[in-house]
């Protein structure tokens, strides 16, 4: 896998057909990948595929400066599930599909440390869905692992409002609003994020209670409708706070109230910016 | 639960129908709970997530939110968008553990005054039922532990203003 | 620094009775950057406007907040009195004390508590007010008129004759409205058809006013002074400008049986009609579901006969959009239906028989019965066997006033009515006998209650104060069957012909009318004003506006006087070049705007524009949203939606609500 | 070993000792797990305390007990027409920090120095003057580990009031460090007992620890090359892997940079002194909007440059004590002994 | 196929033909009714005048045996009886204290829902107009029938929901089925005097005379009935009728089953039409 990867990236690169290609490189710790974005057709020497490639590509497309240039598109890795969140970027007009030459990777599910990711127990696509470039054979779709991914979010919505306050307050209270999970997700693309504005300062910066628990509930709320799943701030909330859970919640209440999945079709609306006559209204008096 | 609390309740109203029911409750003498401080925005569609959270961050006991019927509203589509960002923020706010009773929702035309009254009414006794919202007060207590009211800490002389300023 | 003036109102005692306004104001001078605090009897008098001005002019505020009654009442007049002080009008925001106060609370101390936070939250909030400018808009000078009755008519012929064009847009094919069924009107008994007929040709005649019957409003987009309205033109299958309504086809056309919505179903009238003799405009519509022609094909008798060839079998139904300035809603009313309603739920008043009894006339069938252009020319004669009626009982209040099986209010027109119908019937049948069930006599107008006095002592009709119980049929005679309470007896008359006097309800399909037009209604459909007695013909609707009966229930004066006022409301629109529109809109802050265009998606006047940021090179360097002022209407729906808070409704910024808030409960 | 150092035999266990101390009414602050994260937490009862050969180091470092992530420096409330301001209480309660790593200890001889640097931080030095350290040497070490690459060792007692290390026959010595270390032995003197010179012997489990870490660097090197190399496009190619999310600042025992921010509700507010990173963009962003290290790759430069540059020329010491932290914690592992090995590579071949 | 029956108090006594003529016609269309076992009276008015909840519990009573035998769906041909049965049911699923109350004075729960249906539901509905149309073997030509509902066939009608209160029709669609032809006269739900027959007989006399006048002046021949009250009232009182008024009314009053029986072809004896106050004379001779 590793070698056709190089391949298509020396191709890519030599040609000139791309700005850049961003890729998978060997990382410095055991079960750790480093990113790497290659510019010369010398450094496509460097990319791998392995079962510890977690890391969700599509962040780089919003983050990284200048790296989306007009004339030449910018190549990068990614696994189905990181395809999601390109899409999402090109639904809200954060991407043109023209800027960004895909290069998919079918995918059997990758570990996150020793352990398989917790978003790959539960996937159901393991083949790209659009791309411009395939590598690797395709992978019939199987079940996903486990029966019920939102198993733990039915485990809390089953506690009583006081253990769900508890476990809440005693997650948030790790917090120290190092915003790795901002910085982490490809859908937090915001120029300056509600957090750093001051007049008003709708959310509290410091690292107290009221702080913490307004970010996470404002942080959930503002990817409701939108977050595809890939996990990446879960990895990289280094104080284990489940930020995923309430993401995930948001995805299940946005399916069963309006059916509607993020990070599948650029051209859908997203929920929150239109409505139905008959949207549920049974909790207005 | 002490008897004479009184609970404190932020209301978020739209102008056209919610805020003229109420005007029509006040011109037609109809008595409810004073427990309320209404703020008056345009639309339902103007009230979002971060103005209920900022309520009970300075120490409101419920929150209700209140505007036009659906096909009524002014701006025709205001109060549709607000009724979908409701009920996420809603299931939102339940999951992490803050009663959903807390925050109320209610449709009021401008000629339901007396629908107004009872709405009050209702949502102030059930917040009275449910309590000071003891969970957030603590949240407030611990983020902003203002000493000088408890422990007195002893005021910085003008004097010593001015140099630290210097 | 903010130096705020707070200015408390007693309103009277109004306020002052439940909230203590110099404590109020003492306590509000403490407050921080108040630098002038009072409190007086009559804020809105001229020497409480005269206290704020001099108050800005001594004190320099940078800000006012009234503590009154509500923004919707005197925003405009506080906001005009700084302005002549030389601040700005936005500057000045007005604390809601009297209807969120003291009219809905009893306890003192409680109400004062709560009046000195409600000003709290505006002084906080008025310390983030911003110095706007009115928008200033283009105005259509173009009305649109929906509905063709007298108020229709009358509010087009003011707004013509006023030099502005009118478009005047009737759904059925004449205009006339009921007006035009009506034989005589009370007071004064002059035939309806004299004093309309004339009206009706002038409003089709006049130069500034064009007229669209047989058509509906199918879109309203826009807002005031630049409404966007697509007319439906409803297919005549007859070329207008070619017929010069000979009447030959009518009187040829072989399909007799159709029964004349407007003679209320008791005449007959032809597949290709005209609904009645003085019809403006007075050319004939084909009544698709009863023309054999549309049915199978054959006939087309009309077609072959007509002189100038005006029949068009192939027309279908046209759109017209037009550019208006303001509307003016004239719908009008239509009886309430006392059968046994359609989907059999058991309201109605079947114990009258109505709809069984062919004798049991509602009031607008008397009408037509009694009318010259009726199905009887004139001559009373009931419906089941043309005979003339000689004992006829009224009945009123049917429907009205009754909340249990009708509609609780009063119809307001049917005392008079009625008691014009006994006097007609008293002149056509002299030696007839009219009864009147009636609860009580309300004929409030001018020259009302000596008409009715006038109906009981010289035309003889017998009222009889007290409710019908049942009215069946024994052999030809109708036995009502009721109470006589001044005299406390049972009343049995076995009458002719009963006539009811059925409430007045609204049009059965006002309510998809209304919410195209953004306008509210209440419970009975009837359409809300914006104040019932200080602004009854306007709506919450910017630029529409309302006349007649369509508002609820009332006689022609009223309805005609509505027409005017709603007339006067729509030049005084046009009469300025521009219109000045409260500048709350949308703002976008292009520097943190990350493009994302949710709020173009979700702005529900599509206000909102994608406008990409060049550099000097002309490279896009990104693009961002962009508020088009005009469409903006201010609701805020954008703001809620942007996660980064990039844009901001002027007016309701978000620093105005989270200071506010922050004010709420200290 | 420096001058000064008493050296006591622990007659018990890690638990005991802990045991001990709490029984004496002491504040003691130790690794514990929340959930499966490893933080300083303050201990009830003993057993909650991790064993020091069961774990490499916490997730965050001891630096917020000295520099806590938040506190409020100053309180204010509005009065009707004036503003009174109240001087600041902090809470600086007496604390006993067990359980620490060598480089957390010696982090805090490195911070003591800027904390003091032309206006010396009370909020920082009152609670270090109130808190004790009590150091336990690394007996395991993992692949992020670099300390020897920066003048220390699984051993090094800077910075620490008592440092513990196993002698070869497994029991702990404690090597007194300061008087406040002395104290502490006094307290729990049924604890210890004098140490006979031959007990003492040397463990060599620790210098296997410290050559199983990775290549020791030359700082000097370091230093040298980034004197030169302020513009080399080196940083652009390390930066645009980096997410800027400032993780690596936060946990870094080091870091130690600050920002002031008003809270206020209606009645008045605090002032608070909030961590924060130059990792953040709105770190270096002028009031006109201008911002000198607008991208990311000057950010992530700062970052080097302040550790292996900057700080030596203003202290003559490295602004890192080799945890490793910032290498385990960045998600996309961006590993800085990686960035500055290649970059004394590098340096070889300029040469 | 089998139905539950609840005769009620009159139709084993004072109505006895409308009993008879009800099993006659069952027996003809083999419908096997099987009575509410230790059925109790239903209350008729008494007893909800008296206490409210009286008159509920007697008929909850019956619903509770009739459930407990495992019956579905009861005849009530009695009108009095089943107009109870119905407001029982209407009370009892409006408010769950009364049902919590019900359970406590009866000790019983009915377990699944009985339904409860008057004799023209039953026909019309259950057994259906076809089978009945199939089965007539006489139709009643030329018989002109005034349709009498009485009102606790048909009212309150949110309680009993048959038929419009005002205006019902499905007495006379069964007489048009039958082959009779129904009149259209305005007394069909005008009251007979009920339960003043004896206290207040003279209001009984006017009420009856008034319906009487109406049906003949509509043309009728006969009044057909579905109630044994509204039967006694007027077959009994009609000789005190033309008395006090001075008017001759010789006008059968007969029930709805007879006449069914009739166009089955069942002998008048059997239904009992030989025992009526008014000679049925008339009418038998022709079949």
């Amino acid at each position: 896998m590793s070698n056709d990867i190089r391949q298509i990236a020396h191709a890519l690169l030599s040609e000139g057909k791309v700005s850049s290609v961003i890729g998978y490189a060997e990382g410095s710790l055991k079960g750790r990948v480093q990113t790497l974005i290659a510019h010369t057709a010398r450094e496509a020497e460097k990319f791998i595929f392995n079962e510890n490639c977690v890391n969700n590509l599509a962040v780089y497309l919003t983050k990284s400066y200048g790296l989306i240039n007009k004339d030449k598109p910018a190549a990068v890795f990614l696994k189905p599930c990181d395809i999601k969140s390109v899409t999402a970027l090109i639904q809200e007009h954060q991407l043109r599909r023209e800027d960004v030459f895909i290069i998919g990777l079918s995918c059997q599910g990758v570990k996150n440390g020793n352990v398989m990711a917790g978003k790959c127990m539960g996937c159901s696509i393991h083949n790209p869905q659009y791309y411009d470039a395939i590598v690797g054979e395709t992978v019939e779709e199987k079940e996903p692992g486990i029966s019920d991914p939102f198993a733990k979010v039915k485990e809390i919505e089953n506690m009583t409002t006081q253990e769900r306050w508890d476990f809440w307050m005693e997650q948030f209270d790790k917090c120290i609003r190092c915003y790795a999970c901002r910085q982490a997700c490809p859908l937090c693309y915001c120029e300056e994020c509600i957090v750093d504005k001051t007049q008003p300062r709708w959310i509290e910066s410091s690292s107290h209670p009221i702080g913490n628990l307004s970010w996470h509930l404002i942080r959930a709320f503002h990817l409701a409708g939108r977050c595809t799943g890939c996990g990446e701030c879960d990895r990289a909330c280094h104080q284990n706070i489940p930020l995923s859970l309430l993401n995930m919640k948001m995805g299940k209440e946005i399916f069963e109230l309006y059916g509607y999945r993020p990070g599948m079709d650029t051209e859908a609306k997203p929920p929150l910016t239109e409505f139905k006559m008959e949207d549920s209204e049974e909790f207005i008096r | 639960m002490n008897e004479n609390f009184e609970p404190k309740i932020a209301a978020f109203v739209c102008t056209w129908c919610t805020y003229t029911g109420a005007d029509l409750a006040g011109t037609s003498r109809l008595k409810y709970e004073p427990n309320v401080r209404v703020l008056r925005l345009p639309c339902t569609g103007r009230i979002d997530f971060s103005l209920v959270i900022k309520a009970f961050e300075n120490g409101a006991d419920g929150v209700l939110i209140s505007g036009c019927h659906p096909n009524d509203c002014h701006y025709n589509a205001g109060n549709f968008h607000a009724r979908r960002r409701f009920a996420i923020f809603r299931k939102l706010l339940e999951f992490t553990g803050i009663d959903p009773n807390r925050v109320q929702f209610s449709w009021v035309s401008a000629a339901e005054g007396a629908k107004w009254r009872d709405v009050v009414n209702a949502v102030t006794d059930e917040i009275r039922k449910l309590g000071p919202f003891n969970e957030y007060q603590k949240l407030i207590h611990d983020s902003f532990p203002f000493r000088h009211e408890d422990s007195g800490a002893e005021e910085i002389s003008e004097k010593e203003q001015v140099e630290n300023v210097k | 620094m903010a130096r705020i003036g707070v200015f408390v109102c007693h309103c009277g005692e109004n306020i002052g009775r439940t909230v203590d306004c110099p404590e109020v104001s003492r306590r509000a001078a403490l407050l921080r950057d108040v630098f002038y605090s009072v409190d007086y009897k009559y804020m809105c008098s001229d020497p409480g406007q005269n206290m704020i001005k001099d108050a800005i002019r001594e004190h320099g505020l940078t800000g006012v907040v009234v503590a009154s009654c509500s923004p919707l009442m005197h925003e405009k007049t506080f906001r005009r009195a700084v302005t002549e002080a030389g601040m700005n009008p936005f500057l000045c925001e007005i604390a809601n004390i009297r209807e969120h106060c003291s009219w809905v609370h009893e306890d003192r101390k409680a109400a004062t508590d709560k009046a000195l936070d409600l000003i709290r939250i505006m002084v906080e909030k008025v310390k983030h007010n911003v110095a706007l400018e009115s928008i200033r808009i283009p105005v259509t000078k173009k009305a649109l008129v929906i509905g063709g009755g007298i108020a229709g008519i009358q509010a087009a012929l003011d707004i013509a004759d006023g030099g502005k064009e009118v478009i005047l847009v009737e759904k059925s094919p004449s205009i006339g409205g009921h007006m035009a069924q009506l034989s005589e009107t009370f007071p004064t008994l002059d035939c309806s058809q004299c004093i309309l007929t004339p009206k009706m040709v002038s409003a089709n005649t006049h130069k500034n006013i064009k007229l669209y019957t047989y058509s509906e409003v199918e879109k309203v987009s826009g807002y005031i002074g630049n409404f966007q309205v697509t007319i439906r033109k409803k297919a005549r299958y007859i070329d207008e400008s070619v017929c010069t309504g000979c009447g030959i086809c009518q009187e040829k056309c072989p399909v007799k049986k159709i029964p004349s919505e407007f003679n209320e179903g008791l005449g007959m009238r032809k597949a290709i009609y005209v609904p009645f003799p003085q019809a403006v405009p007075n050319k004939p519509v084909i009544d698709r579901e009863h023309c054999t022609k549309f049915i199978n094909g054959k006939c087309g008798a009309c077609e072959k006969l007509c002189g100038p060839k005006a029949i068009r079998f192939d027309q279908t139904d046209s759109f017209i959009t037009e550019d208006i300035g303001a509307i003016v809603v004239a719908t009008g009313y239509d009886l309430y239906t006392i059968d046994k309603k359609t989907d059999n739920t058991l309201k109605g008043y079947g114990e009258y028989g109505y709809g069984k009894y062919p004798d049991v006339v509602s009031g607008l069938q008397f009408e037509r019965l009694v009318s010259a252009s009726g199905p009887t020319y004139g001559e009373l004669k009931r419906p089941s066997d043309g005979k003339t009626p000689e004992t006829i009982v009224f009945i009123q209040c049917v429907g009205s006033r009754d909340a249990a099986k009708g509609v609780s209010y009063c119809s307001k027109i049917c005392c008079m009515y009625t008691a014009k119908h006994t006097m007609l019937y008293k002149h056509k049948v002299h030696n007839g006998k009219a009864f009147v069930f009636y609860m009580d006599i309300r004929a409030g107008g001018k020259n009302y209650d000596e008409f009715v006095r006038r109906a009981i002592e010289e035309d003889g009709a017998v009222y009889l104060r007290g409710r019908v119980s049942k009215i069946s049929q024994e052999d030809g005679k109708l036995v009502v069957m009721g109470a006589d309470t001044l005299s406390g007896a049972q009343v049995e008359i076995k009458a002719d012909m009963v006539v009811l006097a059925t409430a007045i309800a609204a049009q059965p399909d006002i309510v998809p009318l209304a919410q195209k037009l953004g306008v509210g209604y209440d419970q009975y459909h009837f359409l809300s004003e914006a104040h019932p007695k200080l602004r009854p013909v306007e709506t919450n609707s910017a630029g529409i506006f309302l006349a007649g009966a369509c508002q609820a229930p009332k006689d022609i004066p009223e309805a005609v006087a509505q027409a005017s006022a709603a007339a006067s409301k729509v030049l005084g629109l046009f009469s300025s070049l521009e219109l000045e529109r409260e500048p709350y809109v949308a703002k976008v802050n292009e520097n943190t705007c990350s493009g994302c265009e949710f709020c173009l998606m979700a702005c529900p006047y599509n206000a909102i524009e994608r406008r990409e940021i060049k550099n000097r090179r002309g490279e896009v360097i990104k693009t961002v949203s962009y508020v088009n002022e005009g469409k903006c209407q201010g609701c805020g729906t954008c703001v809620s939606i942007c996660r980064s808070k990039s844009i901001d409704l002027m007016g309701f910024t978000d620093e105005q609500v989270y200071s506010q808030i922050n004010a709420m409960f200290v | 070993m420096t001058p000064g150092m008493k050296k006591y035999k622990l007659k018990t266990g890690y638990t005991e000792l802990v045991q001990c101390l709490l029984q004496k009414g002491k504040n003691v602050i130790a690794p514990k797990y929340s959930g499966r994260t490893l933080l300083f937490a303050k201990i009830d009862n003993a057993a909650d305390a991790v064993l020091p050969d069961k774990y490499v180091n916490t997730v965050r470092s001891a630096k917020e007990f000295m520099f806590p992530v938040t506190e409020p420096i100053v309180e204010f409330s509005y009065g009707n027409k004036d503003v009174k301001v109240f001087d600041p209480v902090v809470e600086a309660d007496e604390k006993i920090i067990v359980g620490l790593r060598p480089c957390d200890a010696a982090a805090f001889t490195v911070i003591d120095d800027i904390f003091n640097y032309e206006y010396k931080d009370e909020f920082y030095f009152t609670r270090r003057r109130n808190a004790v350290l009590i150091t336990f040497a690394c007996e395991t070490s993992d692949e992020a580990c670099f300390c020897t690459s920066v003048g220390l060792s699984p051993e090094s007692p800077q910075g620490s009031d008592i440092l513990f290390k196993k002698n070869s026959s497994g029991t702990y010595i404690a090597y007194t460090n300061s008087e406040k270390g002395e104290m502490v032995i006094r307290q729990a003197e049924e604890l210890f007992e004098e140490l006979t010179e031959s007990e003492e012997e040397n463990n060599s489990i620790y210098e296997e620890v410290s050559r199983s870490m990775r290549k020791p660097l030359d700082t000097v090197k370091i230093k040298e090359w980034l004197d030169k190399n302020f513009e080399s496009t080196k940083w652009d190619e390390y930066a645009s892997r980096c997410l800027g999310c400032a993780s690596c600042a936060f946990l870094c025992p080091t870091c130690h940079c600050f920002d002031i921010v008003d809270e206020v509700k209606y009645e008045g507010g605090l002032r608070r002194k909030n961590w924060d990173a130059c990792q953040f963009p709105l770190f270096t962003l002028h009031a006109s909007g201008h911002n000198p290290r607008d991208i990311q790759s000057k950010r992530y430069r700062q970052r080097v440059m302040h550790k292996f540059k900057y700080y030596s020329d203003r202290f003559n010491k490295t602004l890192c004590t080799g945890c490793g932290r910032c290498v385990r914690s960045c998600p996309v592992n961006l590993d800085i002994y990686q960035v500055v090995s290649e970059i004394t590579m590098e340096g070889v071949e300029n040469e | 196929m089998a139905y539950g029956y609840y005769p009620g108090c009159s139709l084993h006594s004072t109505a006895k033909e409308y009993g008879m003529s009800l099993m006659a016609v069952c027996r003809k269309l083999s419908i096997e009714l099987n009575e509410v076992e230790d059925w109790n009276c239903c209350g008729a008015t008494p007893a909800h005048t008296t206490k409210e909840e009286l008159g509920i519990a007697l008929a909850y009573s019956n619903l509770l045996n009739a459930s407990r035998q495992g019956l579905e769906e009861v005849l009530a041909p009695c009108a009095a009886c089943y107009n109870r049965l119905k407001t029982a049911k209407y009370a009892l699923n409006h408010s769950e204290l009364l049902q919590k109350r019900m359970d406590e004075i009866t000790g019983g729960k009915v377990e699944h829902e009985v339904k409860v249906f008057n004799i023209l539901e039953f026909f019309r509905d259950i057994y259906g107009q076809d089978n009945l149309k199939a089965a007539i073997l006489k139709p009643l030509a030329g018989l002109n029938v005034a349709c009498y509902y009485g009102c606790l066939l048909v009212r309150p009608s949110k309680v009993v929901n048959f038929d419009d209160p005002e205006d019902p029709q499905s007495m006379d669609e069964l007489i048009r089925l039958l082959g009779g032809t129904s009149v259209n006269w305005s007394c069909k739900t005008e009251c007979c005097g009920g339960s003043h027959a004896i206290p207040e007989t003279d209001i009984v006399l006017e009420l009856g005379k008034r319906i009487f006048s109406s049906a003949q002046s509509a043309g009728a021949k006969m009044i057909a009935v579905a109630c044994p009250l509204c039967q006694a009232n007027l077959d009994m009182r009609q000789h005190q009728i033309n008395e006090k008024y001075k008017t001759d009314f010789k006008m059968p009053v007969v029930y709805i089953t007879q006449l069914m029986g009739l166009a089955l072809g069942i002998s008048p004896v059997e239904l009992g039409l030989n025992s009526h106050f008014v000679s049925t004379g008339e009418l038998v001779k022709q079949f």
